[in-house]
């Protein structure tokens, strides 16, 4: 049942991440994203992570996607069509993309994995929690701190930079 | 502070003086009174070392050793033997008649100034260090300085002369610390701990397989300067687009770098790399002396004939370093120092002529002898001392050459010697062509007729160097006896 | 006995040259003329004295003893050093007598003949600067310091050829005269080269020492069929050909006649020109000894080839100058040729005592020759036959030095020439017929040319002179009448006294029937000239079209000139130095740009790499990863 | 924990409470006021840089995730001392910002938030924060590429670097996943020990090494650069060229030596690769340069072509080479980028030609740029010329002399380009050369500060000494 | 913990995931939409770290937790990438990739 539900939500996620990068008309491109986030979201309710699965939905779907579709809005009218990408191009970023993938999953599938030893059933928010906040011994406060600094520059940066220019270039 | 020490703190000090030099005149007086302390310095040097000498037996006398970079064990360690002294007495005598040559100059002349006293400070502390690191910093130091002095003093095509020299010789010094990191690396072959001190390693056995393999490296990064063939390219281009002193410092001096080097590091610290390599280098050598020679015979500039005389001379000097035997080295030490005098001699005259008349063309010149009496003698004089008359340095230096070149047991080096023999003539050839063409027979221009005549800061110059030439090839018995001292520690290290 | 003291006869000379060389532009030349002539006049009185108590005294139980001082001047092994001093043995002593005389008479002479001369101290200068390399090469103890000397001397030979250094044929006869015997010099060096390497040492002494090295096992070592010694030694020949213009080193001689006349009679004629020969006698014991002479046979055929071509020019030039340059070569081929065919001892001898005595006598007349021409030029103001004639009215003294003087060239019975040439011939009869006839003819060929010069000078028609001639000042006419009173008297000095191979005194003897024939043939040349110059005729002409072709090649000096200038000119410099040159430019030089251009190039070739695009950019970047990782993979794998 | 063990973030704690009071500043005061802000941050910044100077225990904190030494802590010391010399040289320029466009603090507090997260990225005990200080120094910079609004070139070279470096983040990030896949964990000393060659280790390293070759710039990994530093204003240039490329350096020797020691046949062949790539390509392209942003941005690939030298031999001499050459290269670049901030800061000219002459008119900033440049080209007496001697050394300890050699043969090739600039400055007269004009003191003084390093870090040994001393934390 | 799932598959579809993002950079000609295959790239990343964590090694939540910052992370680069972008915009009033190609060589 796990399985094909697993299967039924990667062949979507590939469909729609082709799709997305693929598609000309830039709006559709965004709501393919959209759905394959939401496939990834999905595969987080799989392995029973609902905290992780929220947070995509919330982060991506309500905000990062948001972002994307105002901006689109912004510099785009809806029904413009992309013009196309040379064929020359495609075909060799094909073969790099191809040739990546087959190395990788050349080194993935010569890798043998020791399975886990002890069995698992599903992440809870209160220990996600817990170790958030712990300072000890593989406690992640640090990075928790560190990240609200990186938050405010990224604000300020974003800020200074779209906050327009009074000259211009002369 | 001691008494070597002082070579190099002199220079940087009398830089420091003349940063603060108001005008054109104060740059020329101070730099003049430095160069002249150094002189002095020198001379005194001579004499201080034939007294610790005679106590002393070391290989180097008045040693200083301080540590610099301690876990690579580099120090500032400094010493002199006959063959630095003399070398040092040369580089003063040639910067001080380069500071009058350059008297009348006037654009940046302080900039001129300062850039020529640091070169020589470069110069001075690549002869007095006795250690591979330290002697390699002052060689760059000693190099740089050049792109500034040809590119923005010189002439004609100055600014492509300049980065050619400059990066020929900073290529070569590049391949040169490969090789000094390859000895540096072997020398804890016999155990005991890395070190950069030349005296340290002689005492080492370095593998053969790595002396073979970095013999080359030292020998060529050396022999660039020192205008082997077929890396001399640099010289003529360089010397023509050059100013006077630069010339002078240049040929006279930075050029002796090489042989000195390759005596000191490559033939002394890489001895069996020296002599599986020699025959090969010889040839190179011996090619490069009869090449200049007949290079020189139809060039119509008289800065091209005086550098391809310059490469025909100190490939002799290769040479005679690569017939590795006691008279060999002690001509090729003796040459140097000749060769240093008489070119320096020669593109003075040269700067002399050219700064008159305006040309070096040797078909626009002739006839000067009547319209600049002094220049014309001192320049007759040179040109005979030049092609090796008795009684003068350059005599002395060939015939030891030759006489110990011919010493060598093996027959091949002596038909070698033969071949190079016989460059004497076509020195001749085309020393009697330039002198017989600018100074003598009938007036090429009238205008020449009412060229001013020498001044004094010219005369003084052109004596100064004119007198060691005269000394040397007059009573050659003391320095020949005071190098071959010198050299026996070299020697052995061959045998 | 002492001889230290002759170290001063070459140190005074040098001392001038110093002096008058430095202040040339302060000492005025009435000082400076008399100040040279008086420091050459002590050097005179000196060798004089040194001759008399040497010939004298110098004897030990019947052999000339040698004496040597001298002190290191050079180190180079523990065997090998250049030592400077003076040796004293027959040979260098009556040459110290030579040079001094005639360096003295020059002095004399130019006093009057440079007057006026603009460079006239500088030029005592340079004749001081010779005069003490001469010497110091007469007295010189082993090779390296007679090279030593024979470098200086070719020096002031050029500084005084090129004494008119404005007139540019003045120069060019300078360089070649150096660059020609420098070519020479160089056998010489490496000639020192070979003898010193295998001799171990560069002593006269050493070297020539019957028990020495050399001469007991010259057979040691062998190259190309000859010993290795003979190599050296014909290469030390070599320079002694050069210096003495035999051939095929002559073509400076006739050039070197640009110089100042007195030059012409002090180095060409007297003094510098018989270094050659000096050279060969001072190392005869080896020359005769190494391979049974053979060396010594190469010396006698140069000698001979040279002096009879020599002569053969001489009669159709129409340089007095030249002829007498000529002449001075056909005479020195002479000197060599009796050394050649001198044996070493006792009255086998001859040959060199003979050379010897032919170079004392030779030294005389030829120098007076030369002045006597001089002192013509000096009023005619022209070098040329054509434009002399019966200068006998107006300069007496002149005409009847010359005279004498063409006698005793001519060897007419009496005269100091005839007794040196007779015993050349003497001693070339004895030991080869092909070299006594040809010298012989020589004889006659001499008496010819020298005649006809005479008669063309003296006699003939009177050209109209634009000044009349007059007799030349008595600082010139003085020294020519010594040297005429010389060029009589020398003859009666017995020589073989005092001078021989072997040190040892020998009696020698006139050869009369040899004499005889000698003399006659000489008297046949005088005739033939009476004949064709006594008087204005058309027979030289007729003479000169009758061997046509022959005449022309004989004018031309049979075109050696042309052939040294085709080799030097057209294929040294021409060839290899431009070729060299252009070489040097293009191809080495062109190299070395080319690296540099390479680079410079390349960086424009791949400039399109950084396209803009920074998907471009992200390309090489995953390709780049993707590339590195395959790469380290393979090289895992493997 | 206690808190005393808190101040072994001395720095970053420091620096943190800087930002927040910049930002307290930036927020309660007037226009006018703003101009003081300068000085302010100059000051702080200063004592705080002072303050690194006193020693530091070693030690680590978070269970592992902030570990700190003397080595990094000289290091980071080293880097903001960096950063306020090139504050100092940007403080007139960004005077005239407060006039034109009100936004010099946020300058300021970007750059300083920049250097924070350098901070905490070579302090990192494990990959997260590792992952989040490379952001963290990424970020703040794109937006100060830039940050000239009004320049085209300022907007496009800033979408070039966010995009390029996202995607080479999320390289790294994914090379990341893979070796937590090998190894479980994400703590370096953990996976030090865990960690053993294997096909997917090996992709792993490579996509990670990817992602910080990117920041270091080495060929192929290098494109970016040049168009960024020549859209970017030049003090940002100068930062992503010394600050964030050294700071990435010495991560991925930190890392290279420590957790992927395991992978060392494997890297150091990469290295070598990848080395070579870098000099040349740098050299080639720098060859041809007239802009002298582009200039410098390739000779600066160059130059970290030379520094993975040191790499190359896993000892105490390398670790001492590479620390002491990054910061020599600090210095020098600083110089350089400092004179080509003094002269497009007062007269918008950025190209070689535009320098023919300069000597003549403004011989001390020439000055400093000769030094600065053959300090990069390895000159002596300069302390470019024993970085690299000592490099070559590093080398050549480990037998590397083929790879010497090339490099030598390198540096020759660059001493070319460097001569170029030197020769518009000396050697040509120049049409209209740049004329005399007198730069700001704090300008100045930051070309003090950078030709005092330049001349001193090389001759005066202790310095080396002193690194070497310490050089061998991350080795056991 | 995905029954009848094993690692290599999940390890597969990421793979897969993420080149389709690198695909998508190499050959959007829109900026915006080169951020969209970042972001591919980016959850690609994330998605490992999760089910590695889950899969191999559950006694510890390293890889859950990295994720949530990865998610973070990515929420504000793509902000700022934006703010970027528009303000490129406002300059040429285009987001085209080709027109970002002013500055070469």
């Amino acid at each position: 049942m796990e399985a094909i539900l697993f299967y039924i939500l990667a062949a979507f996620m590939i469909i729609f991440a082709v799709a997305s990068v693929t598609s000309r008309k830039i709006l559709r491109a965004v709501i393919y994203l959209l759905f394959v986030l939401i496939c990834i979201a999905g595969l987080y309710f799989l392995i029973n992570y609902n905290l992780l699965a929220a947070i995509q939905l919330t982060v991506y779907g309500g905000g990062v996607i948001v972002l994307f579709i105002f901006s689109v809005l912004l510099v785009h009218h809806v029904e413009l069509e992309l013009e196309k990408t040379p064929l020359k191009r495609k075909i060799i970023a094909g073969i790099l993309s191809v040739l990546g993938l087959g190395i990788t999953l050349w080194a993935i599938f010569t890798y043998t994995f020791k399975t886990a030893t002890t069995s698992y059933s599903s992440i809870e928010v209160k220990d996600i929690g817990f170790k958030l906040l712990s300072y000890g011994n593989g406690g992640f406060i640090l990075p928790f701190e560190v990240i609200s600094v990186l938050l405010v520059a990224v604000m300020i940066g974003a800020i200074i930079v779209a906050k327009g220019n009074k000259l211009k270039e002369n | 502070m001691d008494i070597l020490s002082l070579f190099v703190v002199v220079p940087v000090l009398t830089v420091l003086v003349l940063v603060f030099a108001k005008n054109l005149k104060q740059a020329r007086v101070i730099s003049l009174i430095g160069m002249a302390i150094q002189f002095a310095m020198s001379i005194n040097l001579i004499f201080a070392y034939l007294k610790e000498r005679a106590t002393n037996t070391a290989i180097m006398v008045f040693t200083k050793d301080a540590l610099w970079f301690e876990n690579f064990n580099i120090h500032y360690s400094i010493g002199v033997d006959a063959i630095s002294v003399v070398m040092i007495a040369l580089t003063s005598t040639v910067v001080l008649a380069g500071i009058f040559i350059s008297w009348k100059i006037d654009d940046l002349a302080k900039e001129f100034f300062v850039s020529l006293i640091v070169l020589s400070s470069g110069v001075f502390g690549f002869f007095i260090s006795t250690d591979l690191f330290t002697m390699f910093v002052f060689y760059e130091i000693a190099v740089i300085p050049m792109y500034l002095l040809i590119g923005i003093w010189g002439s004609g095509p100055k600014e492509n002369s300049a980065m050619k020299l400059t990066l020929m010789l900073m290529g070569a010094s590049a391949v040169l610390s490969v090789g000094i990191l390859g000895i540096y690396f072997n020398s804890n072959a016999d155990g005991g701990a890395l070190t950069f001190n030349i005296f340290e390693i002689a005492h080492v056995h370095i593998p053969v397989a790595a002396q073979n393999i970095f013999f080359p490296l030292v020998f060529i990064g050396f022999a660039v300067i020192g205008a082997l063939f077929p890396f001399h390219t640099w010289s003529p281009s360089g010397h023509a687009s050059a100013p006077t002193a630069v010339s002078m410092l240049h040929a006279g001096v930075l050029m002796k770098l090489g042989g000195y080097g390759i005596f000191r590091i490559a033939m002394y610290l890489l001895p069996l790399g020296a002599l599986n390599w020699s025959n090969f280098f010889l040839i190179l050598a011996s090619f490069g002396v009869i090449y200049g020679a007949f290079g020189a015979i139809m060039q119509k500039d008289l800065k091209y004939v005086n550098a391809y005389a310059s490469v025909s001379h100190l490939s002799l000097v290769l040479f005679a370093l690569l017939m590795m035997n006691r008279t060999a080295w002690n001509g090729a030490i003796i040459q140097s120092l000749s060769h240093g005098l008489l070119t320096a001699l020669f593109f003075a005259l040269i700067g002399m002529v050219y700064g008159r008349t305006h040309t070096r063309e040797i078909d626009k010149l002739g006839g000067l002898m009547k319209i600049l009496p002094f220049i014309g003698a001192i320049y007759v004089i040179t040109g005979l001392a030049y092609l090796g008359l008795p009684g003068f340095s350059g005599f002395v230096a060939e015939m030891s050459v030759f006489v110990g070149a011919f010493q060598h047991p093996d027959m091949f080096h002596r038909v070698l010697t033969i071949i190079v023999v016989s460059s004497i003539v076509v020195t001749a050839v085309y020393i009697l062509r330039m002198v017989g063409k600018i100074m003598m027979g009938p007036l090429s221009n009238m205008e020449y007729a009412k060229l001013p005549k020498a001044t004094w800061y010219e005369k003084t110059g052109l004596i100064l160097l004119m007198i060691p030439v005269v000394i040397i090839g007059v009573m050659p018995l003391g320095l020949s006896e005071m190098l071959k001292a010198s050299i026996q520690p070299f020697l052995e290290r061959l045998l | 006995m002492d001889f230290s003291y002759t170290i001063l006869i070459p140190l005074i000379p040098l001392a001038l040259f110093v002096i008058l060389g430095i202040f040339s532009k302060k000492i005025p030349p009435s000082i400076s003329g008399w100040v040279g002539s008086l420091g050459l006049g002590t050097s005179f009185v000196l060798s004089c004295y040194t001759a008399y108590t040497y010939f004298l005294g110098g004897k030990l139980n019947g052999v000339y003893q040698t004496f040597i001082y001298k002190t290191t001047w050079l180190n180079f092994t523990d065997k090998l050093h250049i030592d400077l001093g003076v040796l004293i043995d027959p040979i260098s002593v009556m040459m110290l007598v030579v040079v001094s005389t005639i360096s003295f008479m020059v002095h004399l002479y130019s006093r009057g003949y440079m007057k006026g001369d603009d460079g006239y101290t500088r030029f005592f200068a340079y004749l001081a600067l010779f005069t003490f390399s001469m010497l110091g090469l007469v007295l010189a103890t082993n090779l390296f310091q007679i090279y030593i000397f024979w470098e200086l001397v070719g020096a002031s030979s050029f500084l005084l050829i090129g004494y008119y250094y404005t007139k540019p044929s003045a120069v060019a006869a300078a360089k070649k005269a150096f660059i020609v015997t420098r070519f020479a010099d160089l056998g010489f060096l490496i000639g020192i080269l070979l003898v010193s390497y295998y001799a171990g040492t560069f002593d006269f002494q050493e070297i020539n020492s019957l028990h020495g090295s050399i001469i007991t096992n010259w057979a040691a070592t062998s190259f190309m069929g000859l010993s290795v010694f003979t190599w050296g030694l014909i290469l030390i020949y070599m320079g002694g050909i050069g210096k003495s213009a035999m051939l095929p080193f002559h073509i400076w001689l006739p050039d070197a006649m640009e110089g100042p006349t007195p030059v012409s009679a002090l180095i060409h004629a007297a003094t510098m020109v018989v270094a050659g020969v000096y050279l060969v006698a001072r190392l005869f014991p080896v020359f005769y000894f190494v391979e049974d002479g053979f060396a010594l046979q190469i010396v006698a055929y140069v000698g001979a080839i040279s002096s009879f071509v020599a002569a053969v020019i001489a009669i159709t030039q129409t340089d007095i100058k030249r002829v007498l340059a000529f002449s001075t070569m056909s005479q020195i081929g002479y000197m060599m040729l009796a050394l050649g065919v001198s044996k070493y001892d006792g009255h086998e001898g001859l040959g060199f005592m003979a050379s010897m005595f032919h170079l004392f006598t030779h030294a005389m007349f030829k120098a007076l020759l030369f002045l006597g021409a001089g002192s013509v030029i000096h009023v005619v103001h022209s070098n040329y036959l054509k434009d002399m004639g019966s200068l006998r009215k107006y300069m007496p003294i002149t005409h009847i030095t010359f005279l004498i003087a063409a006698l005793s060239i001519a060897g007419f019975p009496g005269f100091a020439g005839f007794f040196s040439k007779d015993e050349i011939l003497a001693a070339a009869f004895e030991s080869n017929m092909l070299i006594y006839v040809s010298s012989v003819l020589v004889a006659g060929l001499t008496a010819f040319y020298i005649f006809r010069l005479y008669f063309g000078m003296f006699w003939g028609q009177n050209k109209n002179y634009e000044h009349t001639p007059h007799e030349s000042p008595w600082s010139m006419t003085i020294p020519m009448l010594f040297l005429a009173f010389m060029s009589i008297a020398g003859g009666y000095i017995p020589f073989s006294k005092y001078i021989s191979a072997d040190h040892i005194p020998f009696q020698s003897h006139l050869d009369l029937p040899l004499a005889a024939i000698a003399t006659s043939v000489g008297l046949v040349g005088i005739i033939l000239a009476f004949v064709f110059y006594k008087k204005e005729n058309n027979l030289p002409e007729r003479f000169a079209h009758a061997f046509g072709v022959f005449y022309k090649w004989t004018y031309h000096k049979f075109y050696f000139d042309e052939l040294y200038l085709f080799v030097t000119k057209k294929i040294l410099f021409g060839m290899v130095g431009f070729s060299a040159a252009w070489f040097d430019k293009h191809i080495v030089d062109g190299s070395m740009v080319g690296i540099g251009n390479v680079t410079v190039a390349i960086s424009n070739k791949i400039k399109g790499w950084q396209s803009g695009k920074f998907q471009d950019y992200a390309m090489s970047f995953i390709g780049g990863g993707v590339v590195i990782a395959m790469v380290i993979f393979y090289l895992w794998i493997n | 924990m206690n808190l005393e063990s808190l101040l072994l973030m001395r720095s970053e704690i420091g620096l943190t409470a800087i930002i927040v009071l910049l930002i307290i500043f930036e927020i309660f005061s007037n226009k006018k006021q703003k101009a003081n802000i300068i000085p302010f941050a100059l000051i702080l910044l200063a004592i705080n840089t002072i303050l690194g100077f006193f020693p530091l225990n070693t030690g680590e904190i978070f269970g592992g995730m902030f570990r700190t030494n003397t080595l990094l802590h000289f290091f980071k010391t080293t880097l903001s001392l960096g950063v306020l010399i090139l504050l100092l040289q940007s403080a007139d320029w960004l005077k005239e910002k407060i006039v034109a466009e009100n936004k010099a603090p946020e300058f300021i507090i970007l750059i300083l938030s920049s250097l924070l997260g350098t901070y905490f990225m070579i302090s990192a005990g494990d990959f997260l924060m590792f992952y989040i200080g490379l952001e963290l120094t990424t970020l703040p910079v794109a937006a100060l590429v830039a940050y000239e609004t009004y320049k085209r070139i300022s907007a496009e070279g800033a979408v070039k670097y966010i995009l390029s470096s996202a995607l080479a983040s999320g390289t790294a990030l994914f090379g990341i996943s893979l070796l937590y896949a090998t190894t479980g964990t994400i703590y370096f000393d953990a996976m030090a020990e865990i960690l053993t060659s294997s096909n997917l280790a090996i992709l792993g390293f490579v996509f990670f090494f990817s992602g910080l070759a990117f920041k270091i710039s080495l060929v192929p990994f290098h494109f970016w650069t040049a168009d960024v530093y020549e859209g970017a204003p030049i003090n940002v240039a100068s930062y992503l060229s010394v600050i964030s490329k050294g700071a990435a350096v010495v991560i991925l020797m930190i890392l290279l030596f420590t957790v992927f020691k395991p992978l060392m046949p494997a890297w150091n062949k990469i290295i070598y690769i990848v080395t070579i790539a870098t000099m040349f390509t740098g050299n080639l392209f720098a060859l041809r340069q007239q802009n002298m942003k582009r200039f410098l941005a390739y000779s600066s690939i160059a130059q970290a072509g030379f520094i993975l030298l040191g790499l190359l031999s896993v000892d105490q001499l390398g670790t001492a080479t590479v620390i002491y050459f990054v910061a020599i290269y600090i210095f020098s670049n600083l110089g350089a980028f400092g004179v080509v901030q003094a002269i497009s800061s007062t007269t918008n000219k950025e190209n070689i030609d535009d320098y023919e002459g300069l000597y003549r008119t403004n011989p001390k900033l020439s000055l400093i740029m000769m030094l600065a440049l053959f300090s990069l080209a390895g000159i002596p007496p300069l302390a470019g010329f024993f970085g690299k001697f000592f490099l070559y050394t590093a080398a050549a300890s480990k037998g590397y002399y083929v790879m010497v050699f090339i490099a030598v043969v390198n540096a020759t090739i660059s001493l070319y380009y460097y001569l170029l600039v030197v020769r518009a400055m000396f050697l040509r007269k120049g049409n209209n050369p740049i004329p005399y004009f007198k730069s700001g003191n704090y300008m100045r003084l930051g070309l003090l500060l950078a030709a005092i390093g330049i001349l001193v870090i090389g001759l005066y040994s202790p310095i080396y000494e002193y690194i070497y001393s310490f050089s061998n934390v991350f080795l056991n | 913990m995905i029954a009848g799932i094993n690692i290599y598959e999940i390890l597969t579809l990421t793979s897969i995931l993420f080149f389709i993002g690198v695909y998508g950079f190499f050959t959007r000609e829109n900026l915006i939409t080169v951020l969209l295959s970042i972001e591919l790239i980016l959850n690609a990343a994330a998605v490992n770290f999760v089910l590695i964590n889950t899969y191999l090694y559950p006694d510890l939540l390293q890889g859950a937790i990295f994720t949530i910052f990865i998610i973070a992370l990515a929420a504000a680069e793509t902000a700022l990438a934006i703010a970027i972008i528009i303000n490129l915009y406002k300059l040429i009033y285009s987001v085209e990739v080709k027109d970002t190609e002013t500055m070469k060589y």
